[in-house]
């Protein structure tokens, strides 16, 4: 491990009940960075993220956050930490409205100022938002309660951001300048993303890294710009 | 999280008897079941012969409570409607039969199919108390549909008092009915005859209900029970479906408290209080929601429960003070408290138990033979 | 000639907002229609107003030439079949019972007949899993039958949605973003699932898409309708879309890589 | 008309304790989306504390604080011990533990308190003050009224313009997504129960002076009035439940006034039904969810 | 097994053998009627543990089996067939209340049990045809409606008349009673009240509207409790004529707490020795009872109640005589001639199985209440009422009956 490596995990092993989903997963994501896992339905994508926000708790491995072993942190003190996870699934609250889920983002911050900057910045950075306020969460598209989701987490800060399938269900244009908003993020504040998209073309034209997972294993993990590029790694692992 | 629904969509509940996966047995759905309901129907009969009459008696509570627990367990645990109201169900059916059983004893009528008779009248009047109460019901969810059950629990036995004319106030009526067939012998027991009957008749409920269950119409009550708007998308008419079930269920408890009624020879109002309500619904969470077995155990320990609960006391040698204070209530704190622990420890309720073991054992058995 | 499904003028608003304006459009027999456009452009809402969730304010629908009055509980007796975005499984039931629930309006038993047991019950019940189980079959996922939905990857989830509708044999077939989370080779078997609907040698079925995925859409329609804000902004086929600027400019955008290249 | 003036005031001052009562049940279900049926034995529980108290004392303001501080911890305590621990996937678990902590709360009271009816002072005057000959509140009904007005602008302050209160709306609707958020759900729950309960513990201190005393099964009927009053405000929210509250007063007033005691669990019913079947989630159900 | 045809008699009979007798009753020790009624039988068993501890009845100990029914009649049907099918007990005595014991006459008249002394006082137990098996306790409340009514004709003449009666039996029969001697239409204001609604504002702001200056109450104690405090809260003060059931004035004095002082003045009515009468024989020796064989619970009414049903069924005891059959125990209550702590007769014979024919009345005064004026004893037809001059019976030395 060096020192900029935000992320690091070694021999994570989870899984719900007796068998594991996940199987010794090693896996560095250094600051700064865009890490991609990418791999088929059923992989262990999404479990691998709820494994490292502590909403499932491992069996097994170990878990660094910026050189903190983060086993035993509470899920709600992880925001705290740097850790924003916007679940599969959009989990937008639908009894509240858009400006209560935005706010919830920010609500840990002590930083109320800066809390409220930042609720304004992801108003400008989606639109559609802006023009629902006041509505429910339920009464939003789907599409809209993604960016509702990537918005709200966006509120905290992160350092590291956990994103699962985020361009699910979002129109190309949308997704495109989401990723984008990706790369920015990590250019202008140095925030950390692991991404995980079933939509590989694009997560790797964005990441600086690409993590193949498979069957609960990273089968590979490479700079992105070489999955993207060699063909014969492209075949083996990623099937197109 | 989806509070407007009254039952799980249950993940890990799928071994119910109306959702075994696949349905490898191709024989007939009614002559499976009726073998069921026959081995049951003997060995009630053998059983009926070889206890004490105060077991019959209680045997036969046990079946007069099952038809009730059923209904309701089809309701809230297949169909996903809560219903706090079914003691008032209950004492729609008894109220019935003790006015049909009056009016034949007064015109001097006698025969053994008047009691059919009347409990036919008492389902036949429960269902139209149902399909009424069923249709508010079917618009209404969650704790919307609880308060409106709930006025229904304490209106129906408040009604026996506004029309004390027809229903004689608090004191209620009394159901006569004639005495075991002297074909019997001239000492057959009555609690003997009273289990018979009542068993035979919760037998009855229970082969319908059973056919049921396993018919498209148990599908549909759990589809809708699952997700409402799947379910219409999926061509099921969701109100209908929840009317349906209601009425079912109504129809049941009517034959459950009919045969309380006239296992009792009497009704009143107190015996239908909020009181019975609750603890049906106990019952059969208890005994494992969804499921007819559980139905069986929620029924057993309303009746059993209690039971045990006193002569624990009983065995207790206290002072005087300390046994007045605890008489009556250390049942009460034992059972409340067996009811928190059952919930928090075994949620799937004592059938859950039971499944789980026995799926145990047999997970068990293949490693001992390797 | 067989007109198909036809939106005459719907509009559809919520509180201030218009969620559609004076849509029009057609759904020939035995074609596949892509509906696409930006979130919250009212395409969901579109779906809804053919369902009967929600009532149009201005507008009418005909089917085959006559007038359509959706509710949604008679939607499969009239031939028309939807899968939900999510996928809306019952989570109490199995794969194979979810998916006879599809075909509830082809049951003949009455009540009394399922009360009593009788063997017209049992009859029908071998039918609907019969064909419940050819429809699994047809669609790869027989060995899960008797799977609690919950339980199973997603992609496979998604089938069985699909096993759902067609269950119900429908002669026009309303996906609501079938793809979303689907990996490239579930895409892929799923476009040529798409393609083959309406060629089928039983029931064949026309198909109203809604979907993000523009490879997929590109892949199977025959026509392709826009929307944007509630109207149509464009239809036409897949490649007079695909050169449409103001649909570029609405919703297909610049690729990943070109937003992310400088 | 006098006897139209009385029986309404009447009725308010009846009402004003049901909602307060029903104020409760809104509390926990908007922290826990549970019904809590326990509240009506735990608020008793607390009322025999404060009981012990005042009568140890002499001092009513001591005992009604410690009712409030006993409801309070008693709520905790609920959460932490029983209801924490309950698999929620089924709203009914919840339900069925808490007719089991009634039967165990109700049992225990018997056991250490007896089931003789103990006395409910009131603080204040019950004489009612007349004006023109008609009998209108009492100083005991205004400090009801008061002290629920407070309570009710309190709650509503905090529920809808304060960060906790959308923590606590937040971990209610959804438990998992929160914490992620960095809600502490388990903290904002206990408070859920613990606030709830001290409301329920205010409004059983308020309801019993004018009820037959204190005893294990005081407030079983409040219960029912108060439920309905919060089913037809609507379960959801804290203005509903004063208004059901008020409403169920009136009615139960006029019905056994003008039309007789036996019918006023019809009249009650037949409200239910009425305001249901028009808004099947309570006169002030918030927009219906779209589903679809 | 179980096959034993019935009339079993000689032999052996339920519940007794040569050391001990077995009987049970059903009250409501919980739920929301328990109050007060669960101190009867109790008090009834302590008696009897004091008899026991004296030697018992012919050599017999009794053993007192208490069932707690919570006041459902449901309830009552499981318990009394516990107690007469399982645990076989001679009779069932003083079981309380009248929608619960209703529900079990057909069956203990099937099997033959003794059904002693019912804790209630609906007519439904006077039916010696219909039930040879089955006696009361209490005044029924017709006879107490007419000496109430009585007490208002004839000492507050003139003054308007009005009624408060729970909604069943025994608001009806009560109200029967009151209308016998008053007149059909000489009630200026009749309201009723159902258990399960607690605001009776409505009802008494009625009497005030109407100008009433006498009410009398049918009713349980919480709502004698809650009619008097929502009185005074509207600045109603009526004179009060309270049923027996409604107006142990212990009872209600602990129920208003601060607000005892508005009991003052009510008038009630009563068959027993008052409770706080220590110069009492009666209360004397319960007061010993109640201290030794009681855990010297709170003394009240209730106590007294209990323990004069225990006395009650001693003497029957006694007069069936040694070789104890359950027919000799109907014959010996038919038989009567019982002298107790009653300060009225008990009505029994033949023709008559209802308890206590009379009533006395009580007053508030000063924070006491004391008998005043006469016993009276009437029937619950037309009879008049009379004046019941005979002087009361006292206990025996060792508190213990003995075979007359
Ligand atoms: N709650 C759960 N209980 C039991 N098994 C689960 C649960 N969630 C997921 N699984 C199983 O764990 C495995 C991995 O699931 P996971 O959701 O992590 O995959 P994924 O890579 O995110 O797939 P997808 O691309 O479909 O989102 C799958 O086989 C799945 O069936
Ligand atoms: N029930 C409703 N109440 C209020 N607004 C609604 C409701 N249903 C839809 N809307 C609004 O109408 C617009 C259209 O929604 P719709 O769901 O049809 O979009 P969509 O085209 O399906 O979007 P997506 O591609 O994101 O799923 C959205 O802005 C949405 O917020
Ligand atoms: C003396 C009491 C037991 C009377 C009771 N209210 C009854 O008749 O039921
Ligand atoms: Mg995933
Ligand atoms: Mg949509």
């Amino acid at each position: 491990m060096t020192a900029t490596d935000l992320l690091v995990v070694r021999g994570l092993v989870a899984g719900y009940g007796a068998a594991p989903v996940l199987r010794a997963i090693d896996l560095t994501v250094p600051a700064g960075t865009i890490a991609a896992v990418v791999g088929a339905n059923g992989a262990g994508k999404t479990t691998l993220l709820r494994a490292l926000s502590g909403m499932i708790r491992p069996a097994a491995g170990q878990v660094l956050l910026a050189g903190e072993d983060l086993r035993g942190t509470p899920v709600e003190q992880l925001v705290r930490r740097g850790m924003a996870h916007v679940p599969e699934g959009r989990g937008v609250i639908s009894e509240l409205t858009v400006d209560e889920n935005l706010r919830l983002g920010g609500l840990w911050r002590r930083d109320r100022a800066d809390a409220r900057l930042a609720l304004d910045e992801v108003y400008q950075l989606f639109e559609p938002l802006a023009r629902r306020r006041r509505h429910l969460g339920h009464q939003l598209s789907g599409g809209e309660r993604q960016m509702l989701a990537l918005g709200r987490a966006l509120v905290g800060r992160p350092r590291l951001l956990l994103l699962d399938e985020p361009s699910l269900g979002l129109a190309p244009r949308v997704v495109a300048r989401t990723m984008a908003l990706l790369r920015q993020l990590r250019d202008r504040t140095g925030l950390t993303v692991l991404l995980v998209e079933q939509n590989v073309r694009s997560a790797l034209a964005v990441a600086d890294q690409g993590v193949v997972m498979s069957l609960g294993r990273v089968v590979i993990a490479a700079p992105a710009a070489r999955l993207r590029d060699d063909v014969d790694l492209r075949h083996a692992y990623l099937g197109f | 999280m989806s509070a407007t629904r009254a039952a799980v969509p249950p993940r890990h509940r799928l071994d119910h008897p109306g959702g075994r996966p696949v349905d490898r047995r191709r024989g007939s759905t009614l002559l499976r079941h009726l073998a069921v309901v026959l081995a049951a129907g003997l060995l009630l009969v053998a059983v009926s012969y070889a206890v004490e009459p105060f077991r019959n008696f209680q045997l036969a509570t046990v079946a007069a409570y099952l038809c009730a627990t059923a209904g309701l367990t089809v309701l809230t645990g297949l169909n996903g409607q809560l219903s706090l109201g079914h003691g008032a169900l209950m004492a729609t059916g008894a109220y019935t039969v003790a006015l049909c059983q009056t009016a034949f004893a007064d015109r001097g009528m006698t025969g053994g199919w008047l009691l059919p008779l009347s409990l036919g009248a008492a389902i036949v009047s429960t269902v139209a108390v149902g399909a009424v109460v069923g249709v508010a019901a079917a618009r209404l969810r969650g704790p919307y549909l609880a308060g409106v059950t709930l006025a229904v629990a304490v209106v129906v036995p408040a009604l026996a008092v506004t029309f004390d004319g027809v229903f004689n106030g608090e004191q209620g009526l009394s159901v006569p009915v004639e005495p075991p067939p002297l074909s019997l012998g001239p000492y057959f027991p009555y609690e003997r005859w009273q289990l018979w009957v009542t068993g035979a008749a919760t037998l009855l409920a229970l082969l319908l209900l059973a056919n049921l269950i396993r018919s498209r119409y148990g599908r549909t009550f759990r589809a809708v029970r699952d997700d409402e708007v799947a379910a219409r998308l999926a061509g099921i008419h969701v109100a209908r479906t929840q009317v349906l079930a209601f009425v079912v269920s109504a129809a049941t408890a009517g034959l459950g408290g009919a045969l309380l009624a006239v296992l009792a020879q009497s009704v009143s109002p107190g015996a239908f209080s909020l009181t019975l309500s609750l603890f049906l619904l106990m019952a059969v969470v208890i005994g494992g929601l969804g499921r007819l077995t559980g139905a069986l155990w929620g029924a057993v320990l309303l009746v059993a429960l209690p039971d045990l609960t006193h002569s624990l006391t009983d065995t207790l040698t206290l002072s005087p003070a300390v046994a007045q204070r605890l008489e009556g209530n250390l049942p009460l704190a034992i059972f409340g408290l067996t009811l928190i622990v059952v919930m928090i420890a075994a949620p799937g309720g004592v059938q859950g138990l039971l499944s789980r073991l026995g799926r145990a054992l047999l997970a068990r058995r293949p490693t001992r033979r390797s | 000639m067989e007109r198909g499904l036809e939106l005459h003028h719907i509009g559809v608003r919520f509180g201030g907002l218009t969620a559609l304006d004076d849509v029009s459009l057609r759904v020939p027999p035995n074609q596949v229609v892509g509906v696409i456009g930006p979130n919250g452009a009212g395409k969901t809402t579109l779906f809804n107003v053919i369902c009967g969730f929600v009532a149009p304010e201005t507008g009418s629908l005909t089917l085959d030439g006559r007038p359509l009055r959706p509710r949604p509980h008679r939607l499969t007796r009239l031939g028309i079949a939807r899968t939900l975005q999510g996928t809306g499984l019952f989570a109490g039931l199995t794969v194979l019972e979810n998916v006879m629930t599809g075909a509830s309006h082809t049951a003949r038993a009455g009540f009394a007949p399922a009360l009593l047991g009788l063997p017209a019950s049992d009859r029908d019940e071998r039918r609907l899993r019969g064909d419940a189980l050819a429809i699994l079959d047809e669609l790869g996922i027989a060995e899960h039958a008797e799977a609690a939905p919950t339980t199973l990857p997603f992609a496979v989830r998604q089938r069985v949605a699909l096993a759902r509708a067609l269950a119900a044999r429908p002669r026009l077939l309303l996906l609501d973003e079938p793809a979303g989370g689907l990996g490239a080779d579930d895409i892929a078997a799923l476009a040529e699932l798409v393609r083959q609907l309406p060629r089928r040698d039983t029931d064949p079925c026309a198909v109203l898409l809604v979907e993000h995925h523009m490879d997929l859409v590109m892949a199977v329609c025959d026509e392709i309708v826009v929307l944007d804000f509630g109207r149509v902004i464009a239809s036409g086929t897949p490649d007079e879309i695909r050169d449409d600027p103001a649909v570029t400019d609405a919703y297909l955008g610049a690729t990943v890589e070109e937003e992310v290249s400088p | 008309m006098d006897r139209f003036v009385f029986l309404t005031v009447d009725g308010l001052s009846r009402g004003a304790v049901y909602a307060a009562f029903a104020l409760a049940l809104v509390l926990i279900w908007r922290a826990a989306r549970v019904v809590n049926f326990a509240q009506g034995a735990m608020a008793v529980a607390a009322a025999y504390v404060a009981y012990t108290v005042s009568t140890a004392t002499g001092s009513y303001w001591l005992g009604f604080v410690v009712a409030i501080v006993a409801g309070l911890l008693l709520g905790a305590l609920v959460d932490r011990v029983v209801m924490r621990h309950v698999d929620h996937a089924s709203p009914l678990n919840p339900v069925i533990v808490a007719l089991g902590l009634v039967l165990l709360i109700q049992a225990v009271l018997g056991m250490v308190y007896g089931s003789e009816f103990r006395p409910a002072e009131a603080p204040f005057s019950r004489s009612a003050l007349t004006v023109g000959g008609v009998a209108v509140l009492s100083p005991y009904d205004l400090f009801v009224f008061a002290t629920i007005g407070v309570v009710v602008s309190g709650l509503a302050w905090m529920f809808a313009r304060t960060p906790v209160g959308l923590r606590m709306r937040a971990a209610a609707f959804a438990p998992e997504v929160s914490r992620l958020l960095g809600v502490n759900v388990g903290g904002m729950l206990t408070l859920g129960w613990a606030l709830a309960s001290g409301v329920g513990a205010l409004a059983a201190m308020l309801v019993l002076p004018t009820e037959l005393g204190l005893h294990p099964h005081a407030m079983d009927l409040v219960f029912v009035s108060a439920f309905t009053a919060a089913v037809v405000g609507g379960l959801d929210s804290p203005p509903g439940a004063v208004v059901g509250g008020l409403v169920v007063g009136l009615l139960l007033s006029y019905v056994s006034g003008y039309a007789g005691s036996d019918l006023t669990p019809l009249a009650v019913l037949v409200l239910l039904l009425a305001v249901l079947l028009v808004r099947p989630g309570g006169l002030f159900a918030p927009v219906a969810a779209r589903r679809v | 097994s179980g096959d034993d045809g019935p009339g079993s008699g000689g032999a052996s009979v339920p519940g007794v053998t040569d050391t001990e007798i077995v009987v049970g009753t059903h009250m409501p020790l919980t739920g929301p009627a328990s109050a007060g009624y669960s101190k009867i039988a109790p008090a009834t068993k302590a008696y009897f543990d004091y008899v026991n501890a004296n030697g018992g009845v012919h050599g017999r100990k009794i053993t007192y089996k208490i069932m707690d029914d919570g006041y459902n009649p449901a309830n009552t049907q499981q318990v009394v067939r516990q107690l007469v099918l399982q645990d076989k007990v001679f009779a069932v005595l003083n079981g309380l209340g009248t929608p619960t014991h209703t529900g079990v006459l057909d069956f203990l008249k099937t099997n033959r049990v003794p059904d002693l002394f019912v804790a209630s006082g609906s007519r439904s137990w006077d039916q010696p045809d219909k039930y040879p098996g089955t006696f009361g306790f209490n005044p029924d409340y017709t006879v107490e409606g007419k000496i109430l009514a009585n007490y208002a004709k004839v000492n507050l003449a003139g003054q308007k008349v009005c009624f408060l009666g729970q909604d069943d039996d025994f608001g009806r029969d009560s109200l029967a009673g009151v209308e016998k001697v008053l007149g059909a239409g000489a009630v200026a204001a009749k309201q009723t009240y159902v258990t399960s609604n607690t605001n009776v504002a409505p009802q008494i702001g009625a009497f005030k509207a109407a100008g009433c200056q006498v009410v009398v109450l049918a009713t349980v104690p919480g709502f004698t409790a809650l009619s008097v405090g929502t009185a005074a809260r509207l600045g109603f003060k009526p004179q009060w004529l309270v049923s027996n059931v409604g107006a142990d004035h212990p009872t209600l004095a602990k129920q208003l707490g601060a607000a005892a002082p508005l009991l003052e003045g009510m008038v009630g009515t009563n068959y027993l020795p008052m409770q706080n009468d220590t110069a009492n024989p009666w209360i004397q020796l319960f007061t010993k009872v109640n201290k030794e064989h009681n855990g010297d619970a709170p003394f009240d009414g209730n106590t007294v109640y209990g323990m004069s049903v225990g006395y009650l069924f001693v003497q029957t005891l006694l007069a069936a005589g040694k070789d104890l059959t359950r027919e000799k125990v109907l014959d010996a209550v038919q038989k009567g001639g019982f002298q107790g702590p009653g300060l009225v007769p008990l009505r029994f014979s033949a023709t008559d199985h209802s308890g206590y024919g009379g009533q006395r009345l009580s007053r508030v005064t000063g924070g006491v209440q004391s008998y005043f004026g006469p016993a009276y004893e009437t029937d619950e037809a037309d009879g008049s009422v009379n004046e019941y001059t005979a002087t009361p019976a006292a206990p025996p030395a060792n508190g213990v009956p003995t075979a007359s």
